[in-house]
């Protein structure tokens, strides 16, 4: 049998695509394809990593011992959806350690709101409400995307990210219905994080430089824009509820479009933080490849170890 | 003992274990994004866990010994160092790795034998926070051994660091052994653990595993106490500072 | 400005001056019993008594304009991380000795060209104090002037840890210079210093000092900014959570 | 002209000696002098610098800037008192590194009292007043020491140090005279440090290694109970006047002697503590080790940046 030509094979990768059909690891795909989710499943990956930094940064301070638990299982999950994330990327030909370089060369992105500080305990509610949040609306959106080992994962992290949302939101209720202090804490980290969770859904569909391919493919199901209309719509309504007040003065609700029409977020800004500008961007990739570096003896230690039981293994059995 | 003896001592007992337990937990999530690979990470953070759930049931029972206004936070965010009294051994900052994982070593064995005697507490609630903690205890300490020997019997840095770390540790072990007053009368009532007669069977484990992960077992002749006492190390009180941080700033809130 | 808004905003200027000087006293005073040798480790006690004798003078000055029961202390210990307007650069961990002396120069630079200006300003009270920081301040320059020539021009070693300092330093530098609506209109009543005016002869000091001590004036382009609007590098919280610990543990009380 | 021979010298220097001359280091001195004024100068200069660590521990958060700035010039001083008596200990012949050498080794020790913790802020207090108190009781007995620059060392430092126990003293006083924690917390500090500032004079003057030939030589003008007495005499008066209670039952007035009888000191404690059971003692030279070793590549470029000047002012006079 002839191999099939490259045309005649993207021809049917894409007829797989548009039937809905999930790609697996060992199914042909365009070399592009590939690059493209290695890049966005890394991202993913990497933000999820970096971002149990701002959250890591308050599980010594929090304020009960309940909350602490909260905090730390929720950190600790997010690691774990790194992981998945890693594994879901390695299906793809690359490896952990590949991965990390790119991270700590700064070929590899992280989600840019993880360079912003936490700095109050009300983060941790802003964080939980609207960084997950904003996530969310994401990666339920991801669930269909056409990788298979990708979209299985997003599955699995939907279930646990909303639960997240909902601790965080609580945090907010709570503070939001404490002291004056409390509920000036709570505004303060909703005026900080609310633009920048809007960001997190990328630049205007026109301007977004990988979107029409990924959309062709199904690695992104949803445009930048639609995603950020539906995270402002639901999120307007949390506020609400809780009596804090969204820092958009052109936010209202538009009758016709069914939607809140909300301000022009800042691209200057974006851009600023992205390209490194950020509060914490030299932290967070120090902070990183600082634990990576002083964990190099122990994983050294690992591999020494384990050649050995196989030699002593070996020289058992000969 | 009168009654009110019996439970004014296992309210002191119970602050005892939550604080052993807060204090190592706190130190173990001092390693939360710092660990020396991702899984590695997960499963420290996931150990702190364990400990700081462990804290909230032994508080939360002597909260309720002592009744008032007394709640598991009171006692965790409301205490100085003095009137803290965990042994010392579980507040020593994290040091390296191997420290952290020599430190966790010698604890779950002392910890694992220790709620297995705490199961037999003629206290139920205390015989039954033991059983919970039994059941990760057994973890944990497959989860320490396992570093022993990989540290161990590692790379000849890793075997250096790891023998380092039992060195710095050994003198605050002692400590784990002894019984004061309240102890004593505890463990006649049949409520606390006679951690005394642990102490054969944990060094013939340790020397186990150190033989094993071709360690030495430290010969140096030194002894610290205080914990119970609440004399404690210089570190605790910088712990104590993060920790209560924002119940100190901001008092008597919900949150 | 009506004399009123004067003064609430010269309140606002001298916190900002007390948290610049109190925040980087604290992270120098970090250095007691961790210098190199003795007789560095008392000199940089020494400078950390001079700052935190500047953050004095500035707060209790803002307590005049503040009135009630403001007091130099209830600003430094009863304010959390967002009320504070250090400019990020005195709140970085200290690092390592070249990072500190690094970011002490390319301060001590500013800062006595600072207070210089502030010794013409239209207030007395804050003339006064910038009278009394530019001795200090010309010890302070004349000292981390000779370690950026010792270090820059020493081993190999040394010369590449100021290297990486400056790296790491330079992109908070930027924020020394910005004005705000604040500073621009109490610069225009001669109360302030106009900060951006001292870039460029700062600028021209920090190129010789460099190329002196053999170093490179750093290139990569990136720039942090946050410190006078209470954007804080993370760090901060945890320095306060230290340097509040006994008066928040303890409020309302005489110590 | 002859040398005399070493009965001579010897019957000479202790004719000086009795004649409360001073030795200056260009002097004759018997070999054991030496030693012996090498190994207490040393003790004494270490345990000013180690000093530095217990007192240290508070000044991030002493509970006043005032206080900040008070505690941070009163370790500034005992630093300069490191300095002098380094100083004092190098006119015999001694260097720096060698001092400091015997130190990181365990051959010299430094005041025991150090190895007790800094637990409170009353630790601030108990230890300018008690430890600081008896340590001039000792310094002052000193300015008569037979050795010149150890004698002159003196002079200047016990200026210093009586104003450090005056600082001291005036914080256990704003305690005591504070809420009934702050009581509690001074009462606390007194408890602990009352005991081991009794050891600091030593063993009984009968089990005292060193004291007969000290005595002899002048190098202790007082036995280790006289001081220790003078010291005792003195704080009962100043607990009594801030209504603090000193923790010794057997402490009561004796009018024969014209004395206050004490208690036995735990002999057993204080040995203990000084063959390294105490709480800090493994703390305190790990720290003093960590920042020697840490400083090795600042003093290193000290060296070559000097050698580097002088090579330059060299080859610019050629």
């Amino acid at each position: 049998m002839s191999q099939p030509d490259a045309a005649q094979q993207e021809t049917l990768f894409q007829t797989r695509i548009d039937a809905e059909e999930k790609i697996e690891p060992k199914d042909w795909m365009p070399e592009k394809y590939r690059q493209n989710l290695i890049r966005q499943i890394s991202q993913h990956a990497h933000s999820e990593v970096i971002g149990m930094q701002p959250e890591g940064n308050w599980i010594t301070r929090a304020p009960t011992l309940h909350r602490k638990c909260v905090l730390l299982a929720k950190v600790q999950d997010e690691g774990g959806h790194g992981l998945y994330l890693y594994s879901a990327a390695e299906t793809l030909g690359i490896t952990r350690e590949e991965l990390i370089e790119g991270l700590h060369s700064g070929k590899a992105k992280y989600a840019s709101i993880f360079n912003y500080p936490s700095l109050t305990w009300a983060d941790m509610g802003a964080i939980g409400w609207l960084v997950d949040g904003a996530a969310i609306v994401n990666q339920v959106s991801l669930q269909r995307t056409s990788y298979g080992p990708y979209s299985r994962g997003m599955v699995r992290i939907c279930k646990e990210e909303s639960f997240h949302q909902r601790q965080g939101y609580h945090i907010m209720m709570t503070l939001a219905r404490g002291s004056a202090e409390q509920k000036a804490m709570a505004q303060d980290a909703l005026d900080r994080f609310w633009w920048p969770s809007l960001m997190m859904f990328g630049p205007h569909d026109a301007e977004s430089a990988h979107s029409a391919q990924s959309m062709k493919w199904k690695i992104k199901r949803q445009s930048n824009d639609e995603l950020r209309q539906k995270f402002v719509d639901q999120s307007v309504k949390q506020a609400e509820v809780i009596g804090l007040t969204i820092p958009d003065p052109d936010l209202k609700w538009n009758e016709e479009r069914g939607h809140y029409d909300f301000g022009e977020i800042d691209w200057e800004e974006f851009t600023r933080v992205i390209n490194g500008d950020g509060m914490c961007n030299r932290q967070r990739l120090a902070h990183h490849i600082r634990a990576h570096e002083e964990g190099q003896w122990v994983r050294d230690a690992i591999t020494a170890h384990e050649a050995k039981q196989r030699e002593r293994a070996a020289s058992a059995a000969a | 003992m009168t009654a009110s003896d019996t439970q004014q001592a296992t309210r002191q007992y119970a602050v005892r274990l939550g604080d052993d337990a807060l204090i190592l937990g706190h130190r173990l999530s001092e390693w939360c994004s710092n660990g020396p690979f991702l899984e590695e990470d997960l499963a420290l953070t996931n150990v702190a866990l364990d400990f700081i759930g462990r804290a909230r049931m032994f508080y939360g029972y002597a909260a309720e010994l002592t009744g008032g206004d007394c709640t598991e936070d009171t006692l965790a965010y409301q205490r100085d160092c003095r009137e803290f009294r965990n042994l010392l051994l579980h507040e020593l900052p994290i040091g390296d790795f191997a420290f952290t994982m020599a430190r966790q070593y010698l604890l779950d064995e002392y910890t694992l034998a220790f709620m297995q005697q705490l199961q037999q507490s003629a206290d139920a609630t205390l015989a039954a926070i033991a059983a919970k903690s039994v059941k990760e205890s057994r973890y944990h300490l497959r989860r320490s051994h396992d570093w022993m020997l990989r540290l161990g019997d590692g790379t000849p840095e890793s075997h250096e660091r790891m023998q380092k770390a039992l060195e710095q540790l050994w003198g605050y072990t002692h400590e784990l052994f002894d019984m004061d007053a309240l102890e004593q009368e505890l463990a006649e009532a049949g409520i606390a653990v006679d951690c005394a007669a642990l102490q054969p069977a944990w060094e013939r484990s340790v020397r186990a595993t150190l033989a094993e992960a071709t360690l030495a077992l430290p010969t140096a002749e030194w002894a610290v106490r205080g914990g119970r006492n609440g004399i404690h190390t210089e570190s605790l009180g910088h712990l104590l500072s993060e920790l209560q941080f924002v119940q100190r700033a901001y008092p008597g809130l919900s949150w």
